[in-house]
This record gives structure tokens, sequence and C-alpha cells, in this order.
């Protein structure tokens, strides 16, 4: 790692931060994803249930 | 209602007009044509879709496929300007007395403010002028929000329930003012699930909408 | 012009029949006034200094509790879906009761706002600018709010979510009205007050058509 | 003799390319390449912005905190110009997709508002010696972020999304054309109580070494960006199918309809 200088913290915490948030963006953006795709599976197969009797 | 000016003639032409509210279906391809003096009665379930149709036909609901039209207004005439709405909210402050909600409304659609006191007395609420709306009851609120219809000559009525919470004498009352209206060369498209008595007219037509329509 | 005077005299009737309503918003005006100075303390000449911060944030928190008065009545008695018909277009309807809030709201504002200049600890000069301030902002405040309330009209929750949406946008007015009553060495006060006539003219003049269009989808 | 029509015509090819259905079909082959370009050009800004590039020769290492919040900065001004654009499909054509979009945007914008707030504080504090300074800019800003959140709020008060849509999409455009008004004001506001004391830092001339890192992460979190919204976007037509799918199963049960 380079030398950061003396103000260090401060650009860690910059991208520290900025990293954590972006992270529980993307987290939170495939989990939505994915349990929306999942709810949607379990309707589109009651529906054709439904249908089929 | 022999003074009632001679309206202007206009024809409804409702072509395959499917309409959908928020999430819901509500009818599909529904068709009819009106020539002047004639109605159109909407029977059908509650949720079937009566209200939202009359908005639709009043322009204030955007229809999913179809086609609404107008036929005879002039260049520059808007529809919106030559229809009654009447919807089960009666356009009625609490706050201001019978007089003084029919005049504004007269006022506000261009109404003749000479004839304000016939319409009073033809809705049978003369003697209330001068009370507040407040104190009215449900059948007096309907019977003055329909006084409008005789305060303001407009070619184009669209009514929703207009006998609900209407004894007998005022859903008679309702009856010859449509037929008076008709007579003029009126239109008229009633959504009602109570029989009017003019259902039988020849120039009455009837339609039931249900989720999969006609 | 018939309709415009029929829905002018039509609302001021409704406001001043419901007189409790008038003396709630001036109420509220003078409690924001009068419970600063006990926050901060009874300290004279820094009460004068921010006198005119604390009179408008007074003016906009009473504006803003007054949002549901403009459009709700007329939504709940179906008066909103009967406008569409009328002789006058919807952004003509609009105009008439922005122009009624501001007499029912900012004109009782500024004949309260002498008290405040009392408690407050204001001179005379300071006094006539607030009042000259607050006529040629509260305008722009009624607009705002008319705005919210157009957005907010359907919904049954709407009372918490129109000052949160309509507070960032009232920023300008809060930095010019108040500005108009600092100091004047460089002309920033004149400065401030044209910008706020500016808003103000702006605002209402662009009001009624965006107002017009939330209540047309509010309405569907 | 004239007419009123209320009448729709047949949709064109973007439209039909923008249906809901086909919207999931085609999004599908690009959400992949999308994160994949997004993970290298994160990958090549960062060494850029750490070892790629000198310390400014005035604000030493602290430069290396311009290059996440220049480009949150940026986001956080185009995601509001996406809204608008959205908005203005919502309002003129109607579009569903343009629903979808102005949905996916919004916590989006306040979010990369956010992080333009706090890296510009963390920014600020070697640099100016304060983490806040209501200065024009950061005050704009932190409007921004209030009006990204009011619009969210006004979003989740509304049950019916459609008509959700359209009104969210007038506030935006009074949102879009209140915000230049606001920024005037602030800066107004700013230069007549400008304390004398603080060091200010007006329009450094940057130079190419900070340039070109700069302008990497700027593509990298755009990129980032557009990934996100777009799985956003996603994930909101198939929450709209869910919905719908529930209506269907609500109505097919026994008594739902005479």
């Amino acid at each position: 790692m380079i030398e950061l200088g003396q103000h260090w913290e401060f650009i860690a915490l910059a991208y520290g931060g900025t990293a954590l948030a972006v992270l529980a963006a993307i987290a939170w953006t495939c989990i939505d994803a994915e349990r929306t795709k999942a709810h949607l599976k379990v309707l589109e197969a009651a529906r054709a249930a439904r249908e089929t009797r | 209602m022999d003074a009632t000016p001679r309206l202007p003639q206009l024809s409804l032409r409702i072509d395959n007009v499917t309409l959908t509210r928020g999430e819901f279906d509500l009818f599909e391809n529904l068709s009819a044509m009106l020539t002047p003096g004639e109605a159109l009665v909407l029977k059908g379930a509650n949720g079937a879709g009566k209200s939202s149709a009359l908005l639709a036909l009043a322009g204030q609901l955007p229809i999913k496929s179809g086609e609404i039209q107008w036929l005879g207004l002039g260049k520059e005439e808007a529809a919106d300007s030559q229809m009654h709405l009447i919807g089960h909210l009666p356009a009625i402050q609490r706050g201001l007395t019978v007089r003084e909600n029919l005049a504004f409304w007269t006022a506000l659609y261009d109404g003749d403010e000479a004839i304000l006191d016939s319409a009073i007395a033809a809705a049978g609420l003369s003697g209330l002028e001068h009370l507040s709306c407040s104190v009215l009851s449900a059948g007096q609120t309907r019977r003055l929000a329909l006084a409008r219809l005789v305060a303001i000559p407009r070619p184009i009525w669209l009514l929703d329930e207009p006998t609900s919470a209407l004894d007998a004498e005022g859903s008679l009352w309702v009856e010859t003012l449509i037929g008076a209206h008709l007579a003029a060369g009126g239109l008229a498209v009633i959504a009602t699930h109570l029989a009017l008595g003019i259902e039988r007219e020849p120039n009455v037509k009837v339609k039931t909408l249900s989720e999969f329509t006609l | 012009m018939k309709g415009l005077k029929a829905i002018l005299l039509r609302d001021l009737r409704l406001g001043l029949r419901q007189g409790g309503d008038l003396l709630t918003l001036l109420l509220l005006f003078i409690s924001v006034g009068i419970l600063v100075p006990f926050a901060i303390g009874p300290d004279t000449p820094l009460l004068a200094r921010l006198a005119p911060a604390i009179v408008w944030v007074a003016a906009l928190l009473a504006q803003l509790l007054t949002h549901d008065r403009l459009f709700r009545a007329d939504f709940e008695d179906g008066s909103l879906i009967a406008f569409h018909h009328a002789a006058i277009p919807l952004e003509a309807i609009v105009l008439a009761k922005l122009a009624i809030h501001w007499i029912l709201t900012g004109l009782p504002l500024m004949a309260a706002t002498p008290f405040l200049a009392v408690m407050l600890g204001m001179d005379m000069t300071m006094l006539g600018r607030a009042l000259f301030a607050l006529l040629l902002g509260t305008p722009a405040l009624s607009a705002f709010v008319a705005l919210s309330a157009s957005v907010t009209v359907g919904l049954k929750r709407g009372g918490l979510v129109a000052p949160v949406l309509i507070l960032p946008l009232t920023l300008p007015v809060l930095i010019f009205g108040a500005g108009m009553m600092g100091d004047d060495t460089f002309g920033a006060a004149s400065q401030a007050g044209l910008f706020l006539a500016a808003l103000s003219l702006a605002s209402v003049a662009l009001t009624p058509f965006a107002a017009a269009l939330a209540l047309r989808v509010s309405g569907e | 003799m004239s007419e009123v029509k209320q009448t729709h015509s047949e949709p064109g090819w973007f439209t039909r390319l923008a249906h809901p259905g086909l919207f999931l079909g085609w999004s599908r082959h690009i959400v992949i390449p999308l994160a994949g370009l997004s993970t290298i050009a994160f990958a090549i800004g960062l060494y850029l912005a750490f070892w790629g590039s000198p310390a400014d020769y005035q604000m030493g290492d602290t430069v290396r905190m311009m290059y996440v919040h220049v480009p949150a900065a940026w986001l956080s001004q185009f995601c509001y110009a996406l809204m608008f654009a959205s908005a203005i499909g919502t309002l003129v054509w109607r579009h569903p997709m343009a629903d979808v979009s102005q949905k996916a945007a919004a916590p989006l914008g306040a979010l990369f508002t956010a992080l333009a707030l706090f890296t510009g504080a963390l920014w600020g504090r070697p640099t100016w010696g304060t983490y806040w300074e209501w200065d024009g800019r950061m005050t704009s800003t932190l409007v921004l972020l209030l009006i990204y959140l009011g619009i969210i709020a006004l979003w989740r008060a509304f049950d019916d999304q459609l008509k959700a849509a359209r009104i969210v999409a007038v506030f935006t455009l009074i949102g879009a054309v209140n915000i230049p008004i606001i920024k005037f004001s602030v800066d107004w506001w700013h230069t007549l109580h400008q304390p004398a004391s603080v060091f200010r830092l007006d329009g450094p001339t940057i130079a190419p070494e900070i340039l070109t890192p700069l302008l990497a992460m700027t593509l990298a979190f755009s990129l980032l960006f557009m990934l996100l919204h777009l799985v956003r976007m996603r994930t909101e037509v198939r929450k709209r199918r869910v919905r719908s799918l529930e209506l269907a199963q609500a109505r097919a049960a026994k008594g739902a309809r005479p």
C-alpha cells in the first residue's frame, strides 16, 4: 500500500464508507431481485395449477 | 319543463372500449351509439365499472383501448363544458345554504341564474333555500345535486345512481326529468342498479357491464 | 369572469364561516414566535437579531399546516370532479383558490406580525420591512402549499407527506424573505426583495398549471 | 362538425421494445456484461487513484478523496436528470417502463447524494478545516437529498402505483424547475454571509494526472449506477407482475365476484 500522508484516516474512511454503502446497495438489490423472482415463481406455479384444474 | 330551450344536437359513439382502473380490469369491448334524444342505461353488479365508465365518458379516466367520440360539437367547443356528471358524491358544501350552493354551480357552469329558484322548486326544496346544507337529509342533498340539471341546461347528462337515497316520489321526479331531457334532444348515460322506469322506452338502450362484457 | 367570481366568493364565504381555522392559524403563528424566546432566553438584542428568522419560520409553519384547506373539502364532497366541467378551465379555478388561500392565510399573518414585533423587540422600521417582506413572500408560500396540496389530495396519509415534500422547495422564500429584513448596507436587502417578488410572480403564474395537472391525475 | 376523440394508436417500435415482458427478455443479456465492465472499470479506477497518480502539490494525498466524491456528486445530479426524463415519459406517453425507471432511480439518487455529502464532509475537514461548511454547493446538495427522500416518501404513500407514478412525475418536474432556483438562492445567501476566515479553494486547475483517475472512477461509478438501475427496474417489473398475479389469485377464489 502506498503512503497516504498525514490525513490517511479521512481517506480510508471516505473509501471505506463508500465501499460499505455501495456493497450494501448491491447486496440489497440482489436479495430483493432474488426474493421477487422466487415469489413470482411460486405464484406462477399456483396459477398454472389453477388453470389445469 | 316545456320552457327548456332546445339543446344542441349531440351524438355519442362508444366503440370497443376496454377500461382498467388501477390494477383491476373492469370491462372489455363496450360499444354503443346514441343519437340526440337517446339514453343509455348501464347495469351491472357493484365493482363492474359503472362509475368508472361514466368518468371515462367525462374524459376524466383514460381508457385502455377503443374510442369515445362526441359528434356534433361546434369548432372551438369542448365536450367537457357540455356535460353534467352527477356522481354519488353530491358536490355540495355543507357550510353553504341550499341557494348558495346551487347559485355557485350555476355561475361556475355559466348557467342561467334567472331559473335558479324554479330549479329549487322543481327539486321540491322550496322553503329550504336559506337553510344550511348541513341540516339536509340524504334524499334532500341528492335532490339539490340533481337540481343542477334543471338550473344549467346542458345536452349531455352522465348520472351515477341518480335515484339512490330518493323515495318513490323522488324517483318519479328523476324519471320525468330524464324524459323531458330526452324529449328536448339531450343525451343521457345513467349508471344504476335500481329500476328507473324508463328502460322500456324505445329511445333507451340498456347494457349490462360485467368483467368479460358484451 | 363570472365563474372566477363565483369561486372566489364561495371560498371566501366558507373560509370566514369556519372562523375557527383562521383563529388556529394566528394562534400557531404567534405561539411559535413566543416559544422561541423561551428557548433562547430573554436576551433582547439577540432576539431582535433573530426576529427575521423567527417571523419567517413561524409564517412557513403556519402556512404549511393549512395545506389541507385548499382542495381537501372539494375532493371529499365530489366538487373536484365537477370542476372539470365548469365553463372556466381547471387552471383558473386553482388560481382563484390560490388567491383565496393567500387572503385567508397570508393577510392574517401580516395582521398578526405587529404582536410578534413587540414580543421580539423589533423597532418600527424593522416591522415595516417585515410586513413588506411578508407581502412579497407569502404569495409564493401559498403557491408552494397549493402544489403540495394538489399532489397529496388523494392520499389518506397525505397530511404527513406534504410538509416533507414542500419544505425543501420553500428554501428560497425563506432565504430571500429573511434576507430582505437583514442588513441593507450593500443593497443586499433590496436585491432580496426583487428576487422574492420575482419568485412570487413566477410561482403564482406557474402553480395553476402544475397543480391542475396533479389534480387531474388524482381524480383518475 | 368536429369530433372529440379519446383514442389509442398502435404502439411504435420503441414502445414495443420497452414492453415490460420484452424488457425482461432483452435486458437479461445486458446485466452480466455490465457487471463485468463496471468491475473492470473499478479495478482500473482504483489502481489509478492510489498507485497510478501522484499526490497533489497543494492538497497532498487528500486529493484521492476526490475520486469517490466527484463521481458520487455527478451521479446525484445525473440520477435526477434520469428521473426528469422518465417523468416526462410517464406524463406524456404514459409508458409503464418510465414509471418503473422513475421508481427504481429514486433510492439510488438518495444513496449517491448521501455519499457525495459524506465524502465531501471528510474531504472538507483536512482541506477547509471543517466537516460542514454552509457553502452553496454543499447546502444545495443537502436540499437535493431532502427532495429525493420526499419523492421516496411520496412513492410509499400511494397504494395504486399507476397513480403514484404520475403524481410523483408531476412533483419531479416541479423539483426540476425548483432546484436551479434553490441553488441560486443558496449561493446568494452564502455570499451574503460568507465568513472571511475560511481557507477557500476555488476552482483548482486540474492537472492531467489527476483528471485521468477522476474520469476512470466516474466511468466506473456510472456503470455501477446503470447496472443497479437496470436490476432494480427488472425487479420492479417482476414486483408488478407479482401484484397482478396476487390480484388474479384473490379473484379466482370463491366469493370474490358474484
